[in-house]
Formats: C-alpha cells, structure tokens, sequence
C-alpha cells in the first residue's frame, strides 16, 4: 500500500518530508514539477555517483583517444611531413575531445544509472505533480502512521494507491 | 497514472528488433556473398578445360601464358598457338569446342574469354616480380589444373582484395611490400 | 619490454623516413630553361592528364602537373621574362602530407609524396596548404574524345571526379627501373629511372636522379653555388632544386665577371664532343631488341594479356 | 511473451536483410571484363611491355628522331632518340603532341568526295582513284601535264622526291609552299659563303651568339637541336657560359632567354649587322684581313645604326666591343629579319658579319649542300593567273595548307575554286582540304614509310628513317602510296617512273639507290635493319657533299631601309607575326594538347591575342582583353589586347597558327588568322613572301572578352621564388 | 530577487499551470500555418540544397566555382559560418547555467536547439564540400581489414573529432534537459502521442532522487561542454591557421573565431526568439530583460570582435613580409571582395555600437534587424577569409580569383532552408521553452512568504 499527499506549496512538501524523516519512516519519496532545493537535504540526499561516472569517461575517453591514435599511426606506417609516427601536439588534441566525448556519454549512462531510468510503470505517480502540485509518498509500512503527519503538514488530499 | 516506457514502447521495441535482425541479417549475406557464395564461374566462349590441359596432360602453365614471368600480364595464348597443337590432334578436331576454335581460326578473329581474375583499374599488380619471387600461380589463381571451367576460389584468394594482398606482402616481408605506390599509381 | 622500448624511441623519432633508400631528387637549371614547354606536354601525355577544355581552363581549372611559372622584370625596353617550372616538390617535409585526413598522401621510402588517388576523399585540404599550388583537383570525370584514349598509359590510373593529383616523379618509370634493377640485384644506376619531363626537356634543363648517389648527375647539381629551393623559408625542404638563372640582373652595372676572365674557349671548344655522341640512353623501357624489326603487323585488341 | 506471429515477423526481418545482403554483394561486384586474344600475334608482340621504334618526327622541317613507344599495338608516348644528331633525345611540345594527331577524333578516317554544298560524303579508294587517274591519263597523253599543279612543302624525303617524279614525269608545275621559308636565308649563304643549303650553326660550342630575329629556341628552324645546343651553351661541362644578344622588336622565346634584348625598327637589321662588320673591320685585329674586304661601302656608323635602329648607341658600342673580344662568336639572322622586303640583303648582311668575325668556316659550318626550292610569289601569281584563266585542271594538294597559312591577298582560295578538280591529301579537314573536291585521307607518320634530311642540318649526313609504329587506324593511305596509286593507274610515263609496289618498297629502293650512290659495300638487308633499329642513318660529309665556304665573296651593299606594304600614316604600327613553339604556322592547332598549352611567354591558351607595348596600350586606352580591330591593306581581324612588355611602341605581335576555317572541333574558329592581313609583298632580291612587311592599323571596337590565360600576376612582387639576391 | 524575477516577465507572473498550458498548448495546437511554413522551408531545401547537391554529386565538384587556386570556397567558409552560429547554446545554456544567471531558463532550450541544428547543417556542408563523399566515413576511425585508419595528424581529423564530440554533446545535453518537459507532454497527452513521449521521457515521474540526479549530471554537462565548444571553433580555426596561406596562417585565429562563433551565435539567438515571441506566442516568456541582456552581450563581443580584427590586419600589416601585407591588402582594399571586407565592418563593428542605447537595446524590432545584419556580416567574414586569401598564396603566377558558382549560392540559401525545417520540427517535438525551468523562475508555491 502506497500513501500519497499532495502538497500545493513547496516548503509545505518538504516540512512534511522532514518530519516524516524525523520520525523515521521509510519509503518516502517526493514528486514534485521543479527541482526542489532543499530536497536533498529534506530525505537525505548525498552528492550524487554521476560524478564518479563522469570522471571515469574522462579517464577512459582520454587513454582511449591516445590509444587510438598512437594504435591506429602504428598499424600501417605512413610517415607524413616528416613527422614522428607519434605526434604528441596533435594527438593530445584528439586526446581532448575524446575525454570530453567519453566523459559525456558516461555522464548519459550515469544519469540513467543512477536515477535508475527508464522507469517501469509507476502507479503512484500522479500528472499533477509535474503541474504545480508537490506530492509524498510512503510506501510500505510507514504508511499508516504517516498519514497523520502528512496532513499535519498540510496535504491537500490524501489517497491511497494498493501495491501491485 | 504513469505509463511505463516499455509498455508504451512495445510496439517500437518489436519493430527494432526485426530492424535489428534485418540489419544483422544484410550483413551475413552480404559476407556470405564475398566469403561462400561468391566462386566465381564464368562462362566462356569455348570450353576449354584447363583439368584436361594443364592437369591431365601437364602441360605447364608458362607454355600457353607465356608472358607472366616477363610482363605485368600473364597473357592469353594466340588462337595461333591452340591452333599450332590441335592442327595434329585430329582425334579431338570434331569436339564442339575445338570446331568453334578453328570456326575463329578461319575467320581469324581473336577469342573473346571472360576475365576471371581481375584487380580494379588502380591497382597496377604485376606478374614477374611474383613469379620471380616464386610465387605459385596456384597460390592466387587456386589448383586451375584441376578446374573444368576456372573459377575465381574465394576462399583462396577474398576476391582478390586488398586486405588478402597486403597480409601476404607482410608475412613475405616484400621489399617496400606495406608502401602504397607499390600498387597504387 | 626492450622492444616496445625501442619501437617507442623509433615512433618518437623525428623525421621518421628521412632515411631514404632512394631519394629521388631533380635538379631545373634555370640557366638552361628555355620555357619551351616541351616537359609541360610530355607530363601530360605521360600521365593520362585530361584536356579539359577551354571553358574549364578559364575558370582556372587545367590540370598541368607542371607548368611554366613567368616572371616578368623591368619595364620597356629593359623588360626581361623570367621562367621557372613549377611541379610538386616532393617536400620532405610536405605541408599537404600532415593535411590529409585518410592517409592519402604519404611520404614513401623513396623520398615521393605519394598521393594514392583510390584513397582520395576530396576534402581538397592538401591543395589549400600547399604552398606550390601543384596539387590539381579532378573536377570532374574528364573524357576524352574518341579515340583519343587509346593513347592513354596503361602504368597509369585514369582518376575519376573528386580525386587529388600530382606530379609523382614518374613513380611508373621508377617502378620499372626498381623492378629491372631487382632482377639483376643492383641498385637503380643513374639515369636509369627519367621523369617524362627530363627526359624530353631539350636542353637538359632538368636532371633527375638519386640523391642519395654522389655520383649522380643530381648529387653533383646540388652541389652548384647557384642551387637554391622556392619558398625556403617555408621550410618544406623540396626535393626539387632550382639551379638560379646565372644572367646578370637587370638593374645591375656592367657584367664583365661571366666574360673577361675565361680561358681559352674555343680550344676547349674543339675539344668538346656534343652530348649525343657521349652516350647516355635514358629511356626507361627496353630498347629495341636486337635483331629485331619494327613490324606492321600489330593486332588490334581492345585488351590483350 | 514470445507470440509466433512475433517470430515470424523476426523471421522475415532477418530473411530480407539476408536477401538484401546478397543482392549488395552482387551489385558490387566488378563488371565482366573480357580478355581478347590475339589470331596471330606479331613476333614483337609482348602484353604488358612496351616496344620502342625509331622513327622521324614529321611535326615540322627540322627532322626529329623519336623514340614511339607501344603498347599492344597502340602508340602511347613519344620520346626523343637519343642517338639522333639533330635533337639528340629531346623533344619539343609539338612533337610530344603529335600523338594527339594520330588518334585525333576529327582525323580523315577515309577517301571523302564533295558533295558540293560544302559537306562531304565519304568514299572508297577505289573510286577515289579512278576519278582521279583517267584524268591524269588523259592529260598525259595530251601532252597537257602542265594543266596540273602541284602543291607541297618544303621536306626533304624521299616521300617529296615521289610527287617530284610524280610532277616530272607528267609535266605537272610544283609549288613549294610555306609561310617561314628559308629562302632568303639560302639566297644570303649563296652571296656570302658561296654555300648552297642552309649552313649549320654551332651554337653549342659559341660563347657569344647575336641572334638578329632568330627566335632559335621556339619555332626557328630546329628549336630541339638549337636547344640541345644552347644547353651546352649556358652551362657546357667546361664551365663557360655563353652569352646570348637578340636583336628584334618583340621578344621572342630567344629574346626572353637572352642577356641582352635590343628592340632595333624592324627591317634596320641589315644596317646595324652591317655598322657592326664595318666596326670590327676598323679595328685592328689579326682576322680582320682574311675576310678580304678593306672595308664595306655603305656601312653606317655605330651611332648613325643606333639611330636608325632606335637603339642606344652606347648598347651597340658595347655589342661591337662583346664581337671583338668574343673567342667564338655566332652570328644568326632569320624570322622577321629574313621576312622583311628586304630581307635577303639583311641576311646577307648578317652573314658578313659572321665572316669579319671569322665564325664562317668554326661556329658557321658547312653543310649538307641542299638547297631546297621553294616557290616565289611571282610562282604562285603564275599559278593564280592560269586559275583564273581556266588554265588549271587539276590540283592536287599535298600536306599542306595554304589557304590557312598564306595570306588570303595572293588569292589561292579563288584559284582553288576556279580549277577543274582539286584533290587534297591530307589527314585532316584541312582549311584546304575543305575546299577541294576530293580529299584523301592520308596516314599519320606514325603508320607509315618515308624518311628526311633535316632541313636545318647538323654538320653531318644524316638521313632518318619514318618507318610505322603500328597498324593503320583508319582506312588511309600515305601520300607516297596515294602517287604511286594514282601513277600506275594512270600509266604511261607515270607508272614508269613510279613502279613501286606501295611506299616501304619506294622507300627501300630509294635507300638502296642511296647506298649504290654513297658507294657502301655492306649488305643493304642488313644495314637497312640496323637504321630502322637506330631510327637514322649517320656520316661524317663525304667531299663533294658539301661546298667549302669561299672567301671571295664580294662585300655586301648597304642594304636597302624598310619598306612596309602600307602608309605609315593610315596604318602607324608594323605587324610581326610570329610562331609560337606549339602551334608553329597552323599544325598545331588541331591537337588539344597544343591548344591547352599555354603560350610561353604570355601563357595564353586556345585563342589569338594582339600584343601592345604597355605605352601603346595606355596612349590608345587599352586594356587586356579589349577586343581591337586590326587592319592592313589586305584585311581585318578582331581580336583581343594584351598588354607585353616585350615589344616595340611601334610593332603589335600577333601569334600565328590559330584562325582555322575548319580543321576539326579543336582548331576550327578558334582565334583569327594574322596571315590573312599580310599584303602580297615579295622579298626584293629572292621574291619570297615577306610576311613581316605589313603595317596595320588599331580601332578599339569597344567589346571586351576574358582571355584564356593561366598566369595571375606576372611579377614576383617581392617574393624571392627566382632564387636568392645576389650579393652583388 | 523578486525584483529579477518581475522584471523576467513583462506581462506579469504566470502560473505554474499556465507555463505547462501555454508551452504544450504551442507545441500540441498546430495551425494551417504551421503546415505552409514548413512545406515552404523543406520544399526551399528540397529545391535549393538537395537537388543541387544531387547534381554536384552526378557530375563533381566541379559544379562549385572553385578552382586551382581556390580549393576551397563558400562550402568552407558556410560550414564554418554555421558551426559558429552553434556556439550560442554553449554560452546560454553552460556558461550562465554555471553563472546561475536566471534569465536564460526560458530562451536556452531553442538556443541548444540551434546548436544542433547548426551543427547538423555545418556537417552537410562537410558532405557537400568533398569530392567523393561516398567515401566520406573514411574519416572515422572504424576497424577494418586492410587496417587503414585515418590521419589523426590531420587538422581535418581534429574536426571530424570535434564536430562527433560536440554534436554529440549537444544532443545530450538538449535531450536530457527535456526529460522533464517530455513527461509533462506525455501527461496532457493520450494515445500515440503519449506512447511516444513516454519513451522519450524515459519514464520520468520528477521525484527527488531524479532530479537530484539530473541536477549533478546536467552541471557536469555544462562543465564539460564549455571547454568543448572553445575548442571546437579553435579547431575549426587550426583548418586555416595551421596551413600556411598568407592571411590564413594566424596565431590569433583561434580567439577569433571563438569570439566570432558566439557573436554571431548570440545575434541568432535573438533572431530566433524574436520568432519563437512572434510565431509561437511565448512573448510572455521571453521579454525586456532578456533582450537587454541579450543585447549588451552583442555589444560586447562586438568589441571584442572588433578589436581581435584590428589585431589581425595590424600584425599583417607590420610583420613586413610581402606575403602577409598583400593578403591584407588584397583582402581590405585591392581584391574583389574589399566591399564585402567593409561590409562586414559596417555589420559586425559598426552597426552594433548603436547598441549603448538602451532603447535601441529592448526594441524587439530594431533588435531583429540588428541581429540579422550582424549574421550577413559573420557569413561575409568567413567568406571573405576563404574568398580573399586562398586564390592568392604565395606563387604570384597562379594568382586567381574565386567567384562562387550559382549551386555554391543556391546551397548557401538552401542551408538556411534546411536549418528553418529543422528548427520548425524542433518546436513540434521539443517544448521550446524549459516549462519546469521557467516554473523555477517564477515566485515560488511557498506557504510562509504568500503569508508574510
């Protein structure tokens, strides 16, 4: 069983989200239309891992983009302008932009990892809250003693969704 | 009420993977083309075999193809020179094929044969220095002596391509064998 | 370990290739250099060069691997025409080589900027920096009119639209040359191995060789005071050398030094044989074979092997 | 999960992309080639290698030896022969480009009749002759030989030598025809060194060579043989360097190679080779004596020569102190200077010059002594006269092309008209050809039988063998074949005199005729064998082939001053037309190698151009490219200006060779024709044309046209692409 | 704070369900309008760039005017043209995302979408510029038997790598600032529309964790991007800089087509918003400040401009060497294209100087004209580079000129064609405004201050 409140004002939301971690119930989530700050703090929320993910693309793009180069120069030698087989100026440019092309698409994938997208169905998800309402949801067995402090905090209503 | 990306995109997902199986299925046919499929056979205008010639009666390839160690082509023999021997084998004259060679003989016109084996204009591949080198002939043009009809064996020879070409130059460790202008001019 | 080491220092070396087992180099006395032209159309007859049209010739598109450069000189009546035959200079350093992105032009172990034209995209990158201008962009695909192309040069690729090309020294003939010289296990000799352009340049203006022989006609040529390479200061280092015009300059006083001091010439004029009689054939092919005759009776075939 | 209709769908998904990837496959496959053998291969025929014959090089008088290379029976690359004495191996660009003649797309590929609207329908050989054979029958048994005329070049082969049987034994008239003959020039070695035949100069070995209008290194004479020579010349292996003045008013490929170009008045040639003989004979030195002469009658002064040649006089006192003390000087005269009304007293001149220099005789040598005749323009009013007369019934035109190359004033395209039948034997739709009646496709010399002397000579007997490369492209014959043909149809005397099978069987009696005269003991088979495999015939000159130079020649008048065809005040400048390296009178027109060559000096290409001094050009307000007027008495063209600053204020150049009527697609109506403006005015003493004689006017028509040119800026503006300044 | 936050809007504050119902509304509600515009602007590239590159592909380049001397021409100088028009979505949406500057919430998603979009019409003009673009993926670096690889010592390759990265990039970047908008789509919307935006939208429900998440990522984006795009244009520069044509081979390149880049990429940003106000009615959006603000950057990176190109004629002109004082020369004053040269002075420098007016600088109208006249005379700069320089190196003999032939210039117009088609598909996928970053400028849905 899932509880749902929604909250038409953001410090609202998040008052109720505090308490609710105050009083140690789990399973709380916050859907709200913007970014709230104060979120992270409001449930707990630490510096996100997309950081290690984007710093591993750029160590992986730029030994990869040197790799490459150095690679491919020496698979079949063709000497141009009687310039080493290993140009550092030039390589470390490809080098460069091929940090910056892993470090993006492992920025991608650690969005998408991290914020655990695509999502599958979400029945507790309602449209308002990418509107203008602030919804919370418990889910489990929080759910029976957060109803009163939902509405204490201000909810607007307050539904039940059964688990599926 | 939410809708999941995977329900909403059931449909898409089903028609990628047949694009996905499509695409994967072009490419082993169009491998399948060069790597199995692709002996090729032509047609030519006389039956000659080289199984009867080069392999039952030895005759040495540099006998009819006599170019191939002093010249960039092997060269094809002159009506002339099938005519010079066949002239004494009258046991064969009434065989279909050999009546057509002496039809050209008479009307003394050359033998149009169809290129088996054949490089692309920009690739200037020369026969002496590979035969000076010891090269087999059967090595590029497969066991010819023992072909009815000669066929281009592609699993001997991948058409002919580049990549067949240079893996040879390497193991040989042809002189200036990796350089570009050694073909390409 | 110690090999990737030493590969490392090999890759890390700069001027990898300089190192030449030939280094073909030719040599343009310009004091012999009439400006005739005759290397201009034995390049193009030579090459496959397409003839492209007057239309396309005043858009600025002939295709000329070499082509005669006029510089003139002083007004009337003092005027004076200088001539200097431009073609790729095979620099060792080559601009257009670092340009390319697919590798389509390379330096070779000889010594030759190669441009291999079946690995040509066109992006036209090498023309733009070369500082020559002898880099030509076919177009289109040229045609020749019936039957002209019967006279095409069958050790020479026909280029199709959307390729670079460039003078390439005659790497045909080099090839021949290498290719007969490592039938008999020796070395290119001098002469050996001509350009069309040298070969049919009527006063000997052009002299191509190996560099890398001191004993060749060219070793000896760069070794002239009056050698000099275009654009020096570019620092290409041009495998074609220009040999300066030795005429007085124009502006300059009276020019005594070429002729008060010279010994007796015309007793070493007796002495002189002229250069036919001394007897350099630089034909690149097999001569005619002895006891051989020239014969009528050449079939015709639109290909024969 | 998995439906079967969902497997089938996949199924079908994959099976498709199969069938996609093998339909790729094949349509990527390289097209079907075919391999044609041969019937019975040539004994030289190697595929794959290439076969090299000697032979000559028919392009122009000079005589050339190639080296053809072939390929499969196809001539792929032209080469000098090393071993030939005239060019020893080099080539200049008409001669590179000759192949484009062989395979030229408009080239005569059979006999063509008129089918008089102007257009022409093709024929047989057969019928070819027999329109032509009866009549020449008929007028041989009547006597009447001498209603036929003949029209050829200037050769010196055996090929000439036939049609010269050919006109004797009909009693047909021959005209010599050319526009640069060397006429004067004969005339001038006859007066001066009693030499008849053109001698042979030895600039290789000069240290000092004054050219008066020579251009010796474009189109004068034997450009490759003059070239090799001047190489030897500038850089010789002794370390010498000759130095090079050329006298003429606009700057010719000489000119621009030379260290000193004087810009004389046109036709003042004469007078100043004269003032500077005359200068050298008042000095003191030991060769003075041996000419002779005390000293010339007429002769000006070095500074009254300098005036009337519009020169500085101190250039001239510089030049005559050069001839002094020069160890082997060389004397040349010829282009305009011997095409002048007086041309032959300025050669003549010239000539005595070299002989107060004492080059006659050390870098003037003798030569073969052959004088080639050629016809005088009383000759062809003679010819257009009986034309108009109806006194010409046949004309058979021989590889030339007057109608082009002469101007239009000595009116040939009316005398062609006028005649009963002409015949052209040509490989092109020449200008000419197109006017006759019948034109006979004839051979490239690359797929015939013939030979020459070259004309410029080397000093030496050489004779070169033309011998074929490869079979016939067409159904042609040579110009030999044709009159031997036409002879042995026509019977009589003609087939008497001419009984050769074809021209390989003429051309080798004729050599064995030779060698019996020459008295060489060897086997002829085999000797023969060995020229066709060398390309020539080489010897020193036995006694008696050449006249000694004597020494008793009078000394020469003061030439008469320059008369030009034309008012100076109606027409203010003097027209010099000049030949261009590639496209020489006309021949070169036709080949689109020539035609895409830019010119050397100007870099113009496909087209004709005016050339005006720059101060010309700024006085009438001209620019490149404007499109003027030019007129003389004889005609007009337009064309259009390019401003060049070798020439004289009072001389406009223009390039011969362009203005074909026809001539296939790469010649016809390509530029104009400057010997259409060139009045009728003959050489006083010899009665040569003198084609550099005309004065013409200039009218801007106000049109403006982009010239094909490839040069952009013509100065180095700084840029140091000529070689590092000089210290000094 | 609230102070900004009113001066954002000129027609007072929205609510958050008008932002969602203004910005859906103009991507879901499509007039016959729309439909006209966009058969007119795909039918002019149809017409102006597709057919005629068919026709360049059938018979060669040669169909271009380029020739010997000038073997590149309009086809590089528009690629490069159109790579710098891409910049503006890198300074919008990175640069002041990392200065936190409010005011470009609600212009940044159309100015990302110009950067790919001007990016894709850049790398056409890469296609249309080779000679054989049938092999044109030879420039990536794709494993293959006969192990060829490309040049990576090539200034080309440093492009191929660039213009791959940044393209890339930038598509991220624009997609994933989506995410959010797309759910709001997919929840106003029913049947396929909403099958489709709910893959696009990967699922998204907004809740904390994902938006915490896209908050890291997008800052590591914009951090990323930064450097990037400075170095993309500074690549695209080394192509000129590194050879060594007289008025081409200039150290300051770089720095000056980076400048150029966001100028002339800022001046299409207001062209384009001026659109989006005009045609999409998010004139409640996009209003006063941003055009001010827009307005000063112009004005300052036309100083900038101005100042790298006296730089540039000035080092040429003293360095003294004949090569470097006749390319300025010709370029300035002797050449064909002087008028296009001052032109380009009048548009880029001269023109915007009007800008230290601030009624100049918040007139809607006035701004448009500005903005386009400062583009023309960012295309004419590029042009005049190529056209100016490259028939004249170093050889006074091959001197020549360069005129573009009527396909170069009917490509030239097609790829405008091509970049409105593009634009105008962008408005019917992507909601052209940032609805939850707009929500985020608004007054905040707080309890405490509506009471306070």
């Amino acid at each position: 069983m899932t509880l749902l409140a929604s909250f038409a004002h953001e410090d609202a939301a998040l008052d109720a989200a505090r308490a609710l971690r105050e009083k140690g119930v789990a399973g709380v989530d916050l859907y709200s239309p913007i970014p709230l700050h104060g979120a992270e703090e409001a449930l707990g929320l630490g510096k996100s891992l997309v950081r290690v993910f984007t710093l591993l693309g750029g160590i992986l793009g730029a030994i990869g983009g040197f790799t490459l180069c150095v690679w491919t120069a020496t698979r079949f030698i063709l000497p141009t302008a009687g310039r080493p087989v290993i140009t550092l100026p030039p390589y470390l440019l490809i080098t460069y932009e091929s940090t910056i092309l892993l470090g993006t698409l492992m920025t991608l994938l650690g969005f998408f990892v991290v914020a655990r997208l695509p999502a599958w169905r979400d029945r507790t998800y309602r449209a308002s809250s990418n509107v203008d309402r602030f919804v919370i949801s418990v889910a489990g067995p929080g759910a029976a003693e957060a109803e009163d402090i939902l509405r204490a905090a201000g909810a607007e209503s307050i539904e039940r969704e059964s688990a599926s | 009420m939410s809708i999941g990306v995977f329900e909403a995109a059931r449909s898409v997902i089903k028609g990628l993977i047949i694009a996905v199986l499509a695409i994967i299925g072009a490419y082993i046919g169009h491998w399948a083309h060069g790597a199995i499929l692709n002996d090729y056979t032509p047609v030519q205008p006389i039956e000659f075999s080289h199984e009867v010639h080069a392999g039952e009666n030895e005759i040495p390839c540099e006998y009819c193809h006599s170019w191939a160690g002093r010249s960039a082509t092997a060269g094809v023999p002159s009506v002339e020179t099938c005519v010079g021997c066949h002239k004494g084998l009258t046991e064969v004259r009434d065989k279909p094929d050999v009546v057509k060679l002496f039809d050209y003989w008479e009307r003394g016109e050359g033998i149009p044969w169809v290129k088996v084996h054949d490089t692309p204009d920009f690739v200037h591949f020369r026969h002496k220095p590979h035969i000076r080198g010891g090269v087999e002939c059967q090595t590029c043009h497969g066991p010819v002596e023992e072909m009815a009809r000669v066929t281009r064996r592609v699993d001997l020879n991948e058409n002919l391509r580049m990549p067949w070409c240079i893996d040879c130059h390497t193991e040989e460790d042809v002189a200036n064998g990796r350089d570009c202008l050694t073909c390409h001019y | 370990m110690s090999t990737i080491r030493d590969k490392l220092r090999e890759y890390r070396t700069a001027g990898y290739y300089t190192e030449f087992e030939y280094h073909w180099t030719m040599a343009v006395d310009l004091d012999r250099c009439t400006g005739c032209e005759a290397c201009v159309v034995a390049c193009q007859a030579e090459n496959n060069l397409p003839i492209v049209g007057e239309k396309l010739m005043r858009q600025g598109r002939e295709m000329k691997w070499l082509r005669i450069e006029r510089y003139w000189d002083g007004e009337y009546p003092n005027a004076r025409l200088n001539f200097i035959p431009m073609l790729c200079q095979h620099c060792d350093e080559a601009p257009c080589e670092i340009a390319c992105p697919v590798f389509a032009t390379y330096h070779n172990q000889d010594g030759l900027n190669a441009q291999v034209y079946n690995r040509c995209i066109g992006t036209r990158t090498c023309a733009v920096y070369c500082p020559y201008e002898v880099r030509f962009f076919n177009w289109f695909t040229y045609t020749w009119d019936e039957p002209l192309e019967q006279q095409l040069n069958p050790d020479v690729t026909v280029r199709e639209k959307g390729v670079m090309e460039k003078c390439t020294f005659c790497v045909q003939r080099i090839n021949r040359a290498k290719d007969l010289a490592r039938d008999e296990d020796r070395r290119v000799a001098d002469g050996e191995a001509q350009p069309a352009c040298a070969q049919a340049c009527p006063t000997d203006a052009i002299v191509f060789g190996d560099r890398n022989d001191p004993e060749s006609a060219v070793s000896r040529k760069l070794e002239d005071p009056r050698a000099y390479s275009v654009l020096e200061e570019l620092n290409t280092h041009p495998s074609v050398v220009y040999l300066k015009n030795a005429r007085k300059p124009l502006a300059g006083g009276a020019d005594d030094d070429h002729h008060g001091d010279e010994s007796d010439s015309r007793a070493s004029r007796e002495g002189a044989r002229p250069t036919w009689e001394r007897g350099h054939d630089p034909r690149s092919g097999p001569a005619l074979r002895e006891g051989e005759t020239p014969s009528l009776q050449t079939q015709q075939a639109d290909t024969v092997a | 999960m998995l439906s079967r209709r969902d497997i089938f769908k996949y199924l079908a998904g994959g099976g498709v992309g199969v069938g996609t990837g093998l339909l790729l496959g094949e349509v990527n496959q390289r097209p079907l080639e075919t391999l044609l053998s041969t019937h019975i291969p040539p004994e030289d025929f190697a595929p794959g290698m290439d076969t090299w014959y000697n032979t000559l090089c028919r392009m122009c008088p000079a005589g050339c030896g190639i080296s053809v290379r072939v390929r499969e029976g196809r001539a792929k690359k032209i080469e000098g022969n090393p071993g030939h004495p005239v060019n020893r191996g080099g080539t200049c660009s008409l001669g590179q480009a000759s192949l484009n003649a062989l395979y030229n797309p408009d080239r005569l590929r059979s006999p063509m009749r008129s089918d008089g609207e102007g257009g022409f329908v093709e024929s047989s050989w057969d019928e070819a002759l027999e329109a032509i054979a009866p009549r020449l029958g008929a007028m041989q048994s009547a006597g009447m030989g001498g209603r036929t005329w003949i029209l050829t070049g200037g050769f010196l082969s055996s090929g000439e030598e036939a049609l010269d049987k050919f006109g004797e034994a009909l009693g047909a008239n021959i005209l010599r025809l050319g526009l640069d003959t060397p006429a004067t020039e004969l005339a001038a070695a006859k007066a001066m060194y009693g030499f008849s035949g053109l001698p042979h100069y030895d600039i290789g070995s000069a240290d000092l060579v004054v050219s008066f209008g020579a251009d010796f290194l474009g189109a004068w004479r034997s450009p490759v043989g003059y070239s090799k020579a001047y190489g030897e010349f500038r850089q010789g292996g002794d370390g010498h360097r000759g130095y090079l003045v050329q006298i003429e008013p606009r700057m010719s490929l000489t000119g621009v190679n030379a260290d000193e170009w004087l810009p004389a008045r046109p036709g003042t040639e004469g007078a100043l080779a004269l003032a500077l003989a005359a200068d050298l004979l008042g000095r003191s030195g030991p060769d003075a004596a041996s000419v002779g002469w005390e000293d010339l009658p007429g002769a000006l002064s070095l500074d009254e020569a300098a005036a009337l040649a519009d020169l500085p006089a101190e250039r001239l006192r510089e030049l005559a102190e050069r001839l002094a003390t020069a160890k082997a000087p060389l004397v040349l005269g010829g282009g305009a200077a011997g095409a002048g009304a007086n041309a032959t007293e300025t050669l003549t001149c010239v000539a005595a010059l070299n002989r107060v220099l004492d080059a006659a005789g050390t870098t003037v040598r003798p030569n073969l002594a052959h004088a080639p005749r050629y016809s005088a323009l009383s000759e062809i009013e003679e010819f257009v006269a009986g034309a108009a007369n109806g006194e010409v019934s046949l004309v058979i035109v021989a590889g030339v092309d007057p109608l082009h190359d002469l101007p239009d004033s000595l009116g040939l395209r009316g005398a062609l008209d006028r005649a009963e039948l002409v015949v052209a034997l040509d490989s092109f739709p020449s200008d000419t050809a197109s006017a006759a009646d019948w034109i006979l496709a004839t051979d490239t010399f690359f797929e015939t039988w013939d030979d020459d002397i070259s004309l410029p000579g080397t000093g030496k007997l050489s004779v070169t063998l033309q011998q074929p490369v490869q079979k016939r492209l067409y159904d042609t014959l040579s110009v030999t074949d044709i009159v031997l043909r036409l002879a042995q149809r026509s019977g009589g005397a003609l087939a008497e005199a001419l009984p050769y099978q074809d021209a390989e069987a003429y051309t080798r009696s004729e050599w064995a005729a030779a060698w019996t005269n020459l008295g060489i003991q060897d086997d002829f088979d085999a000797g023969f064998r060995q020229v066709q495999q060398q390309g020539v015939w080489v010897a020193d000159l036995a006694e008696g082939m050449a006249d000694q130079f004597s020494d008793d020649a009078p000394a020469p008048a003061a030439p008469s001053g320059p008369q030009f065809a034309g008012d100076a005040s109606e027409y203010p400048f003097v027209l010099h037309p000049f030949q261009t390296p590639g496209l020489r009178e006309g021949k070169g027109a036709r080949l689109p190698w020539i035609q895409e060559l830019p010119d050397p000096q100007t870099s113009v290409a496909y087209g004709s151009w005016v050339e005006l001094n720059p101060s010309t050009a700024d006085e009438l307000d001209l620019r490149d490219g404007d499109v003027v007027e030019v007129s003389s008495q004889a005609g007009a063209v337009n064309a259009p200006v390019l401003r060049y600053p070798g020439v004289r204020p009072d001389v406009i150049a223009m390039p011969l060779g362009q203005g074909h009527q026809a001539n296939g697609r790469y010649a016809q109506g390509r530029g104009v024709n400057p010997a259409s403006l060139l009045a009728a005015r003959s050489d006083d003493i010899t009665g040569a044309l003198a084609w550099a004689a005309t004065r013409v006017a200039l009218r801007k028509t106000g049109e403006r046209v982009r010239m094909t040119k490839t040069s952009g800026v013509s100065r180095t503006l700084g840029r140091q692409i000529l070689g590092p300044d000089d210290e000094h | 704070m609230s102070a900004t936050r009113e001066l954002m809007f000129d027609h007072g504050q929205p609510s958050y369900s008008e932002v969602n119902n203004d910005v859906i509304n103009a991507l879901t509600t499509t007039t016959w309008r729309y439909w006209v515009t966009l058969v007119i602007s795909a039918g002019t590239a149809l017409l102006f760039f597709v057919a005629p590159w068919i026709y360049q592909i059938i018979v060669g380049v040669g169909a271009a005017g380029m020739n010997r001397n000038a073997m590149w021409g309009t086809y590089l100088s528009n690629f490069i043209f159109w790579i710098g028009l891409s910049h503006s979505g890198t300074l919008l949406s990175a640069v002041l995302h990392i200065t936190q500057s409010d005011w470009r919430k609600s212009i940044y998603r159309s100015a990302e979408a110009m950067t790919l979009f001007s990016l894709m019409t850049a790398a056409m003009f890469v296609m249309v510029h080779v000679g054989r673009v049938w092999f044109v993926h030879w420039t990536f670096p794709f494993p293959n038997p006969m192990e060829l690889w490309p040049n990576f010592r090539s200034p080309l390759m440093f492009d191929v790598m660039a213009i791959l990265t940044y393209l890339t990039a930038s598509s991220v970047f624009i997609y994933m600032g989506s995410l959010p908008d797309f759910a709001a789509v997919r929840d106003r919307s029913t049947g396929l529309r909403r099958r489709i935006y709910a893959v696009m939208c990967f699922g998204w429900r907004g809740t904390a964790h994902e938006w915490h998440t896209l908050g890291w990522a997008y800052t590591f984006f914009a951090v990323l991007v930064i450097p990037l795009a400075v170095s993309v244009h500074s690549i695209v520069s080394w192509d000129f800089a590194m050879s060594t044509v007289p008025g081409l081979h200039h150290t300051i390149f770089a720095p000056y087509f980076v400048c150029g880049a966001i100028y002339s990429g800022t001046a299409g940003i207001v062209t384009v918003m001026w659109m989006l106000r005009k045609f999409m009615g998010f004139g409640r959006y996009i209003g006063q400040l941003h055009i001010d603000n827009l307005s000063k950057l112009l004005l300052v990176l036309s100083l900038i401009w101005t100042y790298i190109n006296i730089c540039e004629n000035f080092s040429g002109w003293y360095s003294g060497t004949s090569f470097e004082y006749e390319a300025i020369l010709y370029r300035v004053w002797e050449g064909p294209f002087w008028w296009l040269y001052w032109e380009m002075i009048l548009f880029c420098a001269v023109v915007p100087l009007v800008l230290f007016s601030r009624r100049i600088r918040t007139n809607w109208n006035v701004m448009l004209v500005i903005s386009i006249l400062i583009n023309i005379g960012m295309l004419t700069e590029r042009f005049v580079i190529v056209a100016s320089s490259l028939p004249r190196k170093f050889l006074p003999d091959v001197f020549g000129t360069y005129f573009p032939s009527l396909v170069e210039i009917s490509i030239t117009v097609g790829s405008f064609a091509i970049f409105t088609t593009l634009f105008l598909l962008f408005v019917k996928i992507f909601p052209a405004v940032s609805i939850y970053e707009v929500k985020e400028t608004l007054n905040p849905l707080r309890k405490r201050e509506a009471h306070t």
